[in-house]
């Protein structure tokens, strides 16, 4: 064949890079349409309001990999929030910090517990968890917004709004979480029995592998990463409702799965929930660039969704249409 | 007690504001001996708040206060109070005006006033910076469908070209009510126009989110104007980075709508609108006002 | 009509059947038929592409190239459905049922009798039932849900699906796995049955006792392609053998070579709820201990036990004269046992990783290079084992799942040979796997035994046990009932122990 | 076998008897707390109480055949917005000036066929493309709410139309028009669970689908048929319910599908599919609402609300494994 290049190259490279190459495709089509799109501010102001969708989803990854599902981060991330705001004022930034990242790790090793240890449905229990949780916030602030008395006196503001060398501080944390648990997954003993634990539970357990320990500590893992986009966020607003996080486990779930993690567990990587949570940063962004309303990426992101999917898949299974009869 | 009057309210905790409100309504009805209350939340969905005024009704209460989550679905149920003979206090936001005859009064701020008078406050200012004939202004309005925001934004709409013919208001997009919700709105703003003179936002905590992702951009020289005067807000005038807003209580608010449903039950005549009062406040005369505790 | 059978149309053929999966040629213009009132046996290796060939004729899998001719006409399996309709009734290798269902509904699935609007005619189903579950000779009936069956009468419910129609060819893929020797009498007659109404029988099995009692004629496939077809009376298993793996196979009786180490394992009194109780033996350094017994006999359990995955509800259990405790199954492979399970796809693999990494599973934590998993030391474990056992994969990127039944359990053994344990359990090692691969296993065993290894293999295939073993028990329903020397055991006792009949002069262990 | 059966009943039973719980629960306590009058058993209030659960619940039982199927549907609140923005914003479209009161059949329709489309979009993708119908329906969730937004903007679409209310605000032997819909679907669906081919099908292929496609079962035309069944109880949903309110707005029926999911998941419908049951399913709802108004009637602040709320349901989820533990065997897995 001419070049070399045969249909199954093609397959196997839509099977393998098929996000990246929708990615490619898209910022190409946005850059066409608006000249601003690329322009480097955009670009940076795109990925810094990116950062905290992205700090979460990485948990998520983690979550998704080994078989389950996580719909607590949004109500636990206001929960951080609120927690580190109100305690800003009372003990200094230096102790609110460490004090809200504990407050928040029990939170998500209380899900852990019960996903990993008493093995209750994920689905069930993080959806439990989403309401408690908002119950919990709602009796720690006593429904009010939290805000920070003298904003302009505080060190505080680093993690949202600081920048190091030109980059915006959340995109520096988001880059260094990032490539940090990037490594966890791909590297080391750990990512390979999360991916085992995901595959098959049960082979997992026969092959003397701590299932219910790997699932409590991904979800200790997504706590940590929860707490850290709460962090962002107070810094980021110095003040906020309790409701800051609502929703946001759905963008986040819809992030990692665009990236071609499989929620029946067991595949998916850092690298490409970090490409689906720019692919829906991008959107955003230029829909709104080329004078769509917000609500028009609603329905980009469905279309993109579902063909990345199917995209995907399809490739893996050599034809375009299921086999489902 | 005397009386036993039912509330459901429309989403507490959501905001400082329906938070202080409840707060405030619950320490009113404790501090008068003479009313009890069943004191419910819709968490902002109208399936469940059609309920609660159905459990209301079933439950007998003497008075039904709501804060309605959709000023128009709520009409029907507030009929079957109606019809069961339990009079129907509106609070806050009104209700459609379908419904009116089903209500025996409301009570809450007047939010076209608010509007107008945000609307004033923010031309006052263009025309002592000298820019009423070119500023381009954009609106960050409340929650769609919800009256407060509808009636805020008939306010402004109208007033100010009335005041400031010259101004022009480029878009309008719902806020919500929410901060981040503003901010997000507020950043597209910026990418799409390079020339934001001001801004009115239907509330202070939707103000704030907006100011925050002015300052985020680093665009200076933004004219900030809201309405609800939150403790933020209060804040950011005091550091001159928020120019006015509209003061007013949830504590008076709560308080007016409990004084209302015990009015009503006392057999007095009330006018069917029942305003408070909500006073324009600016970093000028902010000093008359105690900053809001909430 | 009395021409000879020669002369009979065949009730169905399949001609230059090819198959390609992604990076597999499973099926290389294989052509084969089956005459009406025959029994025709398919067998080959594992991965041989048996399996892939029955569904090709199910409908399940569409051919890339070559015909399908049902009386003497080419036709289409596009569906499983339009193969039934076509007469093609497929008992499948995997248990292929809905266990939240009733007996019925699984015996009739996919043609539920309906009356008027689709609603479904329980009176017709539970009686038509009912016929067919008498002629089986099963002990439960229509109305029973398939969970809570046994594994071996569940399998009979899947073969109660070959009496529903007026079927002109019955595919039996490997139906006797998990059977008692009473079932498989049924299962026999079943065969002869539909034979006698002249029905064509395609039965494959890597059991060579069952081939020559029951088929007519015998085809063998090899690497996906056909290598020919013997007539059952006028052949040997050798011949068979020869043409399934091109060399000939050692099936004695194995006899010791070497000298046992001290006990490895001892095992007191050990009891586990209703699963088995006070069960006690030992097995010494470089001794083959083979359990046998029915399916439910409770050797799962112990095994099970042994490697952590289940607490002993009494007894001990000591390695090496010390007692330990064992509460999971890293406890275990921490002291040196290993477990190669008898479900090899749900229990021994993670199907979506590729082979591998499944082979270093337990280890992955040693095989670190600082914090990071070590890609050569991985690979050296993969090759060793690889070339040892002769694993049939184009490389060690292929997923697990892609590999034929034999090959994944050599995964699995490698796995746990890695792991070089003291007290190896291997879980029916054989099961479903091609006889050039289960000599291989044999031998391997008996050369780990020679190495020192203590070895637990259960296995519920007497050859089997009796040419791998250096000590047999025997369980009856969650008890020992006898242990013989290789020497002193003879097929008789042994059938009888695991029957549950004990000669009143022995004492039962 | 016996004793196998007496669990299984025992577990079916499980969600009444959390119901009955709920119920004295409420009672004492509500003695003690609440400053209503009437008790919290009274007749007219358990009335309440189904006319309530209507909304959630027409929706759950649909959710309970698609989960037995082996599904999942999280777009059945987007699909239950549209439904009603088509039913209320049709009933002033200048087609229909001159029908009157007739407009209203007509809407409804309109609404369900909207409902009955969305869900054969949902099907057709998950039959066609093979994905996974969490990530399909996950992905309509928002385009479908996308497209709510997009027919009016973020403005609420208000019609009252008062003989409409009267319709539904109307009693029959003492029930409300809600409770005669809730109770229908709940009958309609029982049948074709468990008394016809497509059901016993559905089950069947959410147990185990490569048997039900060996089988030669066709499993894309049933799931698309039960994808389009809840698109059309979501549908019927929205028309029961907005036909009392008459105004809809854009982000109505958000949350309804995890609400939805957890009355099924109460009712002891495997997530994995399979097994479950249109009746305990209505249990599970019903105890979700009763919860819902319990709190409300002993006087629970919302944080309350939402605290115990989310703690129960992790709570009547570990009871449920402690029951199955149980049944099963105990391999440490
Ligand atoms: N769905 C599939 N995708 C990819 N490869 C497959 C698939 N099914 C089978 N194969 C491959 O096709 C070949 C033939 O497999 P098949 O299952 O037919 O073997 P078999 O003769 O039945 O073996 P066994 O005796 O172990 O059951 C094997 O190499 C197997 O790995
Ligand atoms: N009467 C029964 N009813 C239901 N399930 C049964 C019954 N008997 C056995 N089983 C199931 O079948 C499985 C096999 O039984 P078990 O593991 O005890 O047998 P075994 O002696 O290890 O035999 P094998 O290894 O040949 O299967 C068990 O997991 C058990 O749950
Ligand atoms: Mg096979
Ligand atoms: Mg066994």
């Amino acid at each position: 064949m001419a070049g070399g290049i045969t249909k199954s190259d093609i397959g196997g490279l839509l099977a393998k890079q098929g996000i990246l190459i929708a990615f490619v495709i898209f910022m190409i089509g946005f850059t066409i349409a608006n000249e601003r799109f690329l322009a480097p501010e955009n670009v940076m102001g795109v990925v810094r309001s990116s950062a905290i969708l992205g700090v979460m989803a990485l948990g998520v990854t983690f979550v998704v990999i080994s078989g389950n599902l996580d719909l607590s981060v949004g109500s636990m991330m206001s929960f951080s929030t609120i927690v580190v705001l109100d305690l800003h004022d009372k003990i200094g930034p230096e102790f609110a910090i460490p004090a809200m990242f504990v407050m928040t790790l029990c939170l998500g090793a209380f899900i852990g517990f019960l996903v990993g240890y008493l093995k209750l449905n994920s689905l069930i229990v993080t959806l439990g968890m989403l309401s408690a949780i908002h119950g919990l916030t709602l009796t720690y602030s006593g429904g009010k917004n939290m805000d920070i008395a003298n904003k302009g006196e505080t060190w505080f503001a680093v993690f949202g709004q600081g920048s190091v060398l030109g980059i915006p501080v959340p995109i520096l944390i988001f880059g260094l979480l990032a490539a940090l648990l990037g490594m966890v997954l791909g590297k080391t003993p750990f990512g390979r029995k999360v991916y085992a634990v995901g595959g098959n539970g049960v082979a997992a357990t026969f092959s003397g592998i701590p299932r219910a320990r790997v699932v409590f500590t991904c979800y200790l893992l997504s706590s940590l990463c929860v707490a850290t986009a709460g962090l962002i966020q107070a810094s980021r607003s110095m003040g906020s409702q309790n409701t800051v996080g609502q929703g946001l486990e759905l963008e986040v779930l819809a992030a990692v799965i665009l990236g071609g993690a499989s929620l029946l567990g067991g595949s998916g990587t850092i690298f490409k929930t970090i490409i689906g949570v720019l692919i829906l940063g991008f959107i955003q962004n230029g829909l709104l660039l080329v004078g769509l309303q917000f609500y028009a990426q609603y329905v980009v992101t469905w279309v993109i969704i579902i063909l990345a999917v199917w995209l995907d898949i399809a490739a893996k299974r050599g034809r375009l249409l299921s086999p489902i009869a | 007690a005397e009386y036993r009057i039912g509330i459901t309210q429309n989403n507490v905790g959501v905001d400082s504001y329906q938070t202080t409100y409840d707060k405030s309504f619950k320490e009113a009805v404790e501090a008068n001996d003479a009313v009890e209350a069943v004191v419910l939340d819709a968490g902002g969905d109208v399936a469940r708040q059609i309920a609660q005024i159905e459990d209301l009704i079933q439950q007998q209460v003497q008075a039904i206060i709501i804060w309605p989550t959709n000023g128009e679905a709520v009409i029907p149920a507030v009929r079957k109070a109606h019809n069961a003979g339990i009079p129907v206090i509106v609070t806050n936001s009104n209700i459609a005006e379908a419904g009116f005859d089903f209500v025996k009064s409301f009570s809450g701020p007047d939010n076209i006033t608010q509007g107008s008078r945000s609307a004033e406050i923010m031309c006052d200012k263009f025309k002592e910076m000298g820019i009423e004939t070119t500023a381009q202004v954009v609106q960050i309005s409340g929650q769609p469908g919800y009256t407060t925001a509808i009636e805020r934004q008939k306010g402004f709409d109208d007033r100010l070209p009335e005041v400031c013919p010259d101004v022009t208001i480029v878009e309008t997009q719902p806020g919500d009510w929410n901060r981040e919700k503003s901010q997000k709105v507020m950043e597209a703003f910026l990418v799409k126009y390079d020339k934001i003179d001001g801004v009115y936002a239907g509330d202070d905590n939707m103000g704030v989110g907006a100011l925050n992702a002015a300052k985020a951009a680093g665009r200076e020289g933004i004219i900030f104007v809201g309405a609800t005067n939150f403790a933020v807000g209060y804040e950011a005038m005091e550091k001159g980075e928020y120019w006015g807003s509209i003061y007013q209580s949830p504590v008076d608010d709560a308080k007016a709508a409990l004084k209302t449903a015990i009015d009503v039950l006392d057999g007095k005549e009330l006018p069917f609108l029942n305003y408070f009062d909500t006073p324009k406040i600016t970093q000028d005369n902010m000093s008359d006002f105690t900053k809001p505790v909430f | 009509m009395s021409k000879k059978a020669s002369e009979l149309a065949p009730a169905l053929r399949l001609e230059n059947i090819v198959k390609t999966f992604p990076g597999v040629r499973a099926l290389d213009g294989v052509s084969f038929d089956v005459m009406p009132g025959e029994v025709h046996a398919l067998m080959g290796e594992n991965g041989a592409g048996k399996s892939t060939l029955m569904k090709v004729l199910g409908g399940i899998h569409q051919p890339d190239s070559g015909r399908i001719i049902v009386n003497e006409t080419p036709v289409r399996m596009g569906t499983p459905l339009e193969a039934k309709h076509k007469g093609i009734v497929f008992i499948h290798q995997e248990l292929s049922l809905a266990k939240e269902l009733t007996v019925a509904e699984n015996i009739y699935l996919g043609e539920l009798p309906r009356k008027r609007f689709g609603v479904v005619d329980w009176q017709s189903l539970f009686d038509k039932t009912n016929l067919i579950l008498q002629r089986l000779k099963v002990g439960f009936d229509a109305k029973t849900q398939v969970s809570d069956l046994s594994i071996a009468n569940q399998q009979m419910v899947e073969i109660a699906r070959a009496l529903t129609h007026e079927a002109k060819a019955v595919i039996f893929d490997e139906p006797t796995a998990s059977l008692t020797d009473a079932e498989k009498v049924v299962l026999f007659e079943v065969v002869e049955d539909l034979k006698s109404h002249g029905v064509g029988i395609i039965y494959i099995s890597h059991r060579m006792e069952e081939i020559f009692k029951i088929t007519d004629r015998i085809s063998v496939l090899r690497d996906g392609q056909y290598r020919g077809t013997l007539e059952t009376a006028k052949t040997t298993e050798e011949d068979v053998t020869q043409l399934m793996i091109g060399r000939k196979l050692d099936l004695t009786r194995h006899v010791n070579d070497h000298e046992f180490g001290d006990v490895a394992l001892e095992v007191k009194g050990l009891s586990c709820g209703s699963l088995y109780q006070n069960v006690s033996f030992n097995v010494s350094a470089g001794e083959v201990v083979g359990f046998y017994g029915l399916v439910g006999a409770g050797r799962t359990e112990i095994a099970e036990t042994l490697f952590g995955l289940r607490t002993p509800t009494g007894g001990n259990i000591l390695l090496e004269g010390q007692e330990v405790e064992i509460t999971s199954p890293m406890d275990a492979i921490n002291l040196g046992i290993s477990l190669v399970p008898e479900n090899r796809k749900e229990q021994g693999l993670v199907l979506g990783m590729n082979c591998r990494d499944n082979m270093t599973l337990p280890q992955v934590s040693d095989l670190t290079a600082g914090p990071f998993v070590s890609d050569g030391a991985e690979i050296a474990i993969f090759d060793l084992y690889h070339d040892k056992l002769e694993i049939k994969t184009p490389s060690w990127k292929q997923l697990a799942g892609n590999l034929s039944g034999g090959n994944q359990q050599k995964i699995v053994i490698g796995k746990w040979l890695s792991m070089h344990p003291k007290v190896l359990i291997v879980d029916e090692p054989t099961r479903g796997i091609d006889v050039g691969s289960k000599s291989e296993i044999h031998k391997l065993i008996r050369g780990l035994a020679s190495q020192g290894y203590a070895i637990i293999v259960i296995s519920s295939e007497m050859p089997e046990v009796l040419h791998v073993s250096d000590r047999i028990i025997a369980m009856y329903s969650g008890r020992i009932m006898r242990e013989f020397t290789s020497e002193e055991v003879t097929e008789d006792s042994l059938i009888q122990a695991i029957s549950g009949i004990v000669a009143s002069d022995e004492k039962a262990v | 076998m016996q004793n196998e059966s007496r669990t299984r009943l025992f577990k079916k039973g499980a969600i009444w008897g959390f119901i009955l719980f709920e119920l004295a629960f409420f009672s004492i306590a509500g003695s003690y707390l609440s400053v209503s009058e009437s008790a919290f058993m009274d007749v007219d209030n358990m009335l309440l109480l189904l006319k309530q659960s209507a909304p959630i619940g027409i929706i759950a039982l649909g959710m309970t055949i698609i989960m037995v199927n082996g599904n999942i549907d999280l777009s059945v609140g987007a699909t239950y917005a549209l439904a009603a923005i088509v039913m209320l914003d049709s009933m002033t479209w200048p087609v229909f000036g001159g029908l009157g009161d007739w407009v209203i059949p007509i809407s409804w329709i309109l609404a369900l066929l909207t409902g009955v489309l969305l869900g054969a979009v949902n099907g057709l993708i998950v039959w066609k493309t093979g994905v996974d119908a969490f990530i399909v329906t996950l992905g309509s969730m928002l385009g479908y709410r996308g497209l709510v937004f997009m027919y009016n903007g973020e403005q609420p679409t208000s019609q009252l139309n008062w003989t409409l209310v009267d319709f539904a605000e109307a009693q029959f032997l003492g029930l409300h028009t809600a409770t005669w819909f809730l109770l229908a679907v709940v009958a309609g669906l029982w049948f074709l669970m468990n008394r016809t081919v497509h059901g016993r099908n559905a089950y069947a292929i959410g147990d185990n689908r490569e048997a039900a496609v060996n089988a030669g079962i066709r499993v894309g035309p049933h799931m698309m048929i039960n994808f389009m069944l809840i698109g059309f109880l979501a549908a019927l949903s929205a028309a029961v319910f907005y036909s009392e309110s008459g105004s809809v707005n854009p982000n109505d029926g958000e949350l309804f599908e995890l609400w939805a999911i957890t009355a099924v998941v109460l009712g002891g419908t495997k997530l994995t599919g399979g097994s479950g049951s249109i009746i305990s399913t209505l249990g599970g709802v019903i105890a979700i609402q009763l919860l819902r108004k319990g709190l409300g009637y002993i006087g629970a602040g919302t944080e309350t609300v939402n605290l115990v709320i989310g703690l129960i349901l992790i709570a009547v989820l570990f009871l449920d494994r402690q029951l199955n533990i149980k049944a099963k065997g105990e391999l440490k897995v």
